[in-house]
């Protein structure tokens, strides 16, 4: 056990990978000798050579139209996009032939590549730095898509995406880059399965449902509404497609309450689709109509605004009172 | 000279404004067309190159004859096929079948195809079962052969996007130290696409052992090649750093060679090459598509008289390498082909609705497995137990 | 008044349009001479010149960015994506871009630039013709979305779109291309507003709510459920984004309960936004849950099993017997 | 000549297999590199180019020489202002003072110009307010200056997508029949994106009048240019049937040249230039990154000797053009800008929380209205009215 911060965390993931299998590649703008933007990289250049951690041209479709190919040809190819803003020239690849060829090919070829990209705000970043675009991911069907809230999923929830057989979309939470914990990358394997929902902090009145940056901001309002004498169950998503609605179910079916907290616009969101089905699913255990906190429906705005748009410890207790007096 | 010297070098910077001519798109005056690379006329000679040269048999140039007929018979079949409605579509290779067959008999087993919707006589040259490609186009799957079998790959429609896949796929074989290479065919129209631009960045860049193979068929859809670029094609490849070549596309022969020495070149770890195959799209873009909206009938007149296959025929007639009997065995196995075609189509299975939730995932997905449950129950619930 | 179909309705309102306003464009793959691959340009070309209805080279990234070019210049571009599964390659162009810059410039410009796209199944077609994605659309601040269900609204919601003076994603239900219905194309204006929602058929015991080519599904499923005795009201939401909320949630308060229909997979489309809405705003009205019915989470299939995968009849029927019976 | 005669002729199509010889990426070796245009040599020294003249005025130059040192001076600037927290980010571009001042002089004031995020030096010479420039930086808009005050677009960070604006922008230029021209500025690594060469189609093919200027400072980021290219970047252009040219971009009079010279070309209805300023960026990639982890400093060193203010202030100098007194008068107006710049950035107000609302859209949207109620009743919830 040893202090890692979540970038250290997915470097020391990748260097696993590169030393666990030959085929597997790492490739991206500037993840070579710089170590990518991050450092997400740093030292894999080094170590694993140029033929196998790939500085690509500055071309997002590019890269993972190639990384296709490679995966075609029996490599496993970890991308990094470098900022979220700049997945979308690389759309049409993602969705139209990464995300489909498995199915289009009726299984004869698989495509284990993982799309890596640094994504949500909170950094006081430009423009095109700090969106969070896993709704359109999680609604195209081919696509897994995880996300992190800590350094120690964030190394063993990468291991599993590189391994994983189908393409995952791996949502880098930013902000919590240079968050800490204690964590044993050799240990046996993963503390869980990549695909589960994890209770993050249990309570009785109300669950707050988050992932990837968000669930230190629930974990935050938890701990401060345990001062008012409010018990919030917090619940870790992980992994948006699949979803594990039964954790969430069953959260939900004790408490009664429910608020989603994510930072993309609720516009069409994560939430809108956790609200449908939690309704569908616990009717009448309901006390209140699954509420939901995110960012309004407008671009991502600048940073010295950020914090507004953000969905903050007040944001979540304000839901939190709502749903309460309902 | 500083100036790239192809394309318009300034005399003198002119410190006074020239009067603006107006200038509307298109009307721009046409370069002169490059002369192609060709080593049989249309009129079925023989004739030599100084850069490609060719050594056959007469059993070879049967051989290739068969081909040709064959694809061009098959391809007939399915246009039928399409307007009997056993097909929802049909893409026809009408007058490209030189191209394909000459850039498809240039590759080696190990080599790999990346073709676009059209290129049933690559898919042929590869080994292909024809009535394989039928499937998407009768809308019982969307591609679905094992590309790794014939190391051919699944037909792509999204314009440009394979050749990004090729290129990766030729990254790999450099990473693996093979000998192999990688054809990745496309149209003229798909030459303005970013993705193929991409690809020949990162074919470059990288060295690939990939071979951009643009079937210029002189239309995409309705819009002609001008309509996507103002120079030849095959000279997009120098602004990337690497050889174009333009061939004859309806010179079987000159397809070959041409082929055969860009897959050399590339494999050589000379990096990839471009070949234009000029050619003519001699039928519409698809069955769903009336040409006559659009372009000359003349145009395909003189484009007749360029026939691949008559061309061949020729040569094969004149040199005494091909009699009647061995015209007729080909025309007969072109029927026999055909029937068998007709036959494997109309006996074709339908997909089973649960084929839906199938491949969707390599490793499973909770939300597919769900809905598939829900699928089956509801479907159970209709008397005969299955929903249409 | 005379008989129009959709594709004939459209066409009409892009000549009014054309001739209306001398900057008005129309460019995309294929819509001059060929008059478009579903001819809803058809004569265009020859009426207006190639300066006005213009060929592009095949691209869409292409048209889409030199579109809003032409409207930084002061054109009023009408841009054809051929089919739904192509407007990927213009996805940067059109969330980074044409959703953006409007904010991005404080208001000092406008993206009057209108995005036709032909989308959605029931035809028969080869991969990538038959794609439902308004949700990506939806989601993205900055761009408006609507999509209409008859030739009348096809027409009035066009010249509408065109006018407009944000960027408009304007989806063509191409199932519907060859309904017919009497229209005026000069009577004084459009019957009512782009964004209003439409009471397609009244109700009492439930509400469906549809857009596009599923609202004559629902139309369909309303008239056969009278003869069970069954009365469903039909709501056409016309526009996705903005959504007319007020039309639905008062119908939805009358019935107590509704079923949201879409082609789109039901995880994360049109119907979780609907649902979580709905609930919250008639949380104490709702007799049952929101129900959704929609395409399933899987590649859109080959034409053979399509109808498998559209929603039908019957198929929104048995989920108003679910709500029913809830 | 059917094969491109600028990259890899075959001498002869090659029955045998070459032996394979392995490569690896970047492991090309580079083609020799292609000499500038230059009007004036590091030295100082004006010289003569056979295609592009320049007649200039010592005034002419003195106000070109301002121009270059306030447009340093305001870049060091604004990196300070980032040291010291008062912006959050600065794309710094020293070292490419020339080919923006040089580029951006040549632009009329109707000819319009797309930015990257580093165009300042050209943004100075469209009269666009400096302080307008740190907004984006500091965090206060994303832009937000009037494009159309100054025939300035906004600076685009999405690499290359506004080659295709530009484009879009020359072709309603020529709808209008009107005499402007266009410049789309965009780096060696953008380049790569298929944006950028969708644009160079478009371009040609509409014959729109349209400069791309490419200033090639060696570097995207961390990688080097042979990351993106094997041969240099102004030979792209040709492939799409334009001309490129390559020029001295530390060479303020030959950028203006030479871009001069392509603006008329452009307007003139000759269509579209692509111009390689050969440059280097002497800074880091933005105050974020740190260039000592992947390019060494002689590399730095060697370039610091080709500097574009030196060699024009030892050419004024030399000709006695200036003396002391305008070279301080123009560091003490430097000196001025510098202190307004540092002044009008601390007081930048901070947008007010509901500008988040505003300009989503032009025509409204009810979403849009019902947040911003939902988020003042939830401000005015909070003691004072307003939450951060
Ligand atoms: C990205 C994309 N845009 C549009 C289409 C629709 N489309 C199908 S084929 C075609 C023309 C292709 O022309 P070309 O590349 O010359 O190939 P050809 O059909 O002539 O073989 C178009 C526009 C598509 N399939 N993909
Ligand atoms: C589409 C996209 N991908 C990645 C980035 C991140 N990024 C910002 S600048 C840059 C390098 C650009 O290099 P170049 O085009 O040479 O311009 P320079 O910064 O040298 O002026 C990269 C990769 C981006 N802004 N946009
Ligand atoms: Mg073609
Ligand atoms: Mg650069």
């Amino acid at each position: 056990m040893s202090s890692f911060t979540m970038v250290k965390a997915l470097n020391e993931a990748l260097r696993k990978e590169l030393e666990a299998d030959p085929k597997t590649l790492v490739m991206g703008e500037d993840v070579g000798r710089l170590g990518g933007v991050f450092r997400v990289t740093d030292g894999l250049h080094k170590d694993f050579g140029e033929d196998r951690v790939i500085d690509t041209p500055l071309a997002e479709s590019g890269i993972v139209g190639t990384a296709i190919g490679l995966a075609l040809r029996g490599y496993r190819p970890v991308v990094e996009i470098q900022f979220d803003g700049f997945v979308y020239p690389a759309f049409d690849q993602i969705v139209s032939q990464l995300a489909k060829m498995h199915a289009r090919a009726l299984g004869h070829v698989k495509l284990p590549v993982t799309v890596r990209i640094p994504y949500a705000g909170g950094i006081g970043a430009v423009e095109h730095h700090s969106e969070s675009h896993e709704a359109y991911f999680a609604h195209t069907a081919g696509l897994k898509v995880v996300t992190p809230s800590n350094p120690v999923d964030a190394y063993w929830m990468l291991r599993q995406a590189v391994r994983c057989d189908d393409p995952v979309i791996f949502l880098e939470p930013k902000r919590r880059y240079w968050d800490k914990a204690e964590l044993d990358p050799n240990a046996a394997g993963a503390p869980s399965r990549l695909h589960d929902a994890r209770v993050a902090r249990e309570g009785r009145d109300a669950t707050l449902i988050a992932y990837g940056p968000m669930v230190k901001v629930c974990l935050d309002a938890a701990a401060a509404a345990e001062e008012d004498g409010r018990s919030l169950e917090v619940v870790d998503l992980r992994s948006l497609s699949p979803l594990d609605f039964d954790t969430v179910t069953a959260s939900v079916q004790r408490t009664g309450r429910a608020v989603v907290v994510h930072e993309a616009p609720v516009f069409m969101g994560m939430g809108a689709e956790l609200a449908a089905r939690i309704t569908e699913r616990c009717f009448y255990a309901l006390e209140a109509p699954v509420l939901r906190v995110g960012g309004y429906f407008a671009p991502y705005p600048p940073s010295r605004v950020e914090e507004t748009f953000l969905p903050d410890l007040d944001r979540v207790l304000d839901a939190v009172d709502r749903s309460l007096a309902f | 000279m500083t100036v790239d010297s192809t394309a318009g070098v300034p005399k003198k910077a002119s410190g006074t404004r020239r009067k603006r001519v107006p200038s509307r798109a298109g009307s721009v005056a046409p370069p002169p067309q490059p002369e192609l690379v060709q080593l049989l006329t249309p009129e079925g000679e023989r004739v030599e190159h100084p850069d490609f040269s060719l050594e056959t048999t007469p059993e070879e140039l049967r051989a290739i004859y068969r081909d040709l007929v064959l694809v061009r018979r098959f391809d007939g079949e399915a246009t039928a096929l399409q307007r009997q409605g056993e097909l929802g579509l049909w893409a026809s290779l009408l007058g490209q079948e030189a191209a394909q067959v000459g850039s498809g008999r240039a590759m080696r087993p190990g080599d790999y195809a990346f073709p676009t919707y059209r290129e049933h006589g690559v898919a042929w040259c590869k080994g292909v079962d024809p009535l394989n490609l039928l499937g998407m186009f009768r809308g019982v799957n969307h591609g679905g052969w094992d590309p790794n079998e014939k190391n051919f790959h699944l037909y792509t429609i999204v314009i440009g996007s394979q050749t990004l896949h090729a290129t990766g796929y030729a990254m790999g074989i450099t990473k693996d130290g093979a000998d192999d290479a990688v054809i990745a065919y496309f149209g003229d129209g798909a030459s303005s696409q970013g993705d193929v631009n991409e690809a020949f960045t990162f074919a470059s860049v990288y060295n690939a052992p990939v071979v951009f193979f643009c079937q210029n068929n002189q239309w995409a859809i309705s819009e002609p090649t001008e309509k996507q670029s103002r120079v030849p094609i095959y000279r997009r490849a120098s602004g990337f750093g690497f050889p174009g070549v333009r061939v004859d596309g309806n010179d079987v022969l000159a397809c070959l060679a041409v082929t055969r020495w860009a897959l050399d070149h590339a494999r050589s770890g000379n990096g990839p090459v471009l070949v234009e195959a000029f050619t003519y799209r001699m039928g519409a873009h698809t069955t769903s598509d009336d040409p006559s909206r659009y372009r000359m009938s003349e145009e395909l007149e003189a484009w007749k008289l360029k026939d691949p296959i008559e061309r061949l025929r020729a040569h094969l007639v004149r040199e005494g390498w091909a009699d009647q009997e061995f015209l007729d065995s080909v025309e007969a196995e072109s029927e026999q082909l055909a029937r068998r075609v007709r036959e494997g189509v109309r006996t074709m299975p339908d997909p089973s609705p649960a084929a839906i939730f199938e491949h969707v995932y390599a490793d499973g997905h909770a939300l597919v497995d769900e809905e598939r449950a829900q699928y089956e129950a509801y479907a159970a619930s209709f008397e005969g137990g299955e929903v249409r």
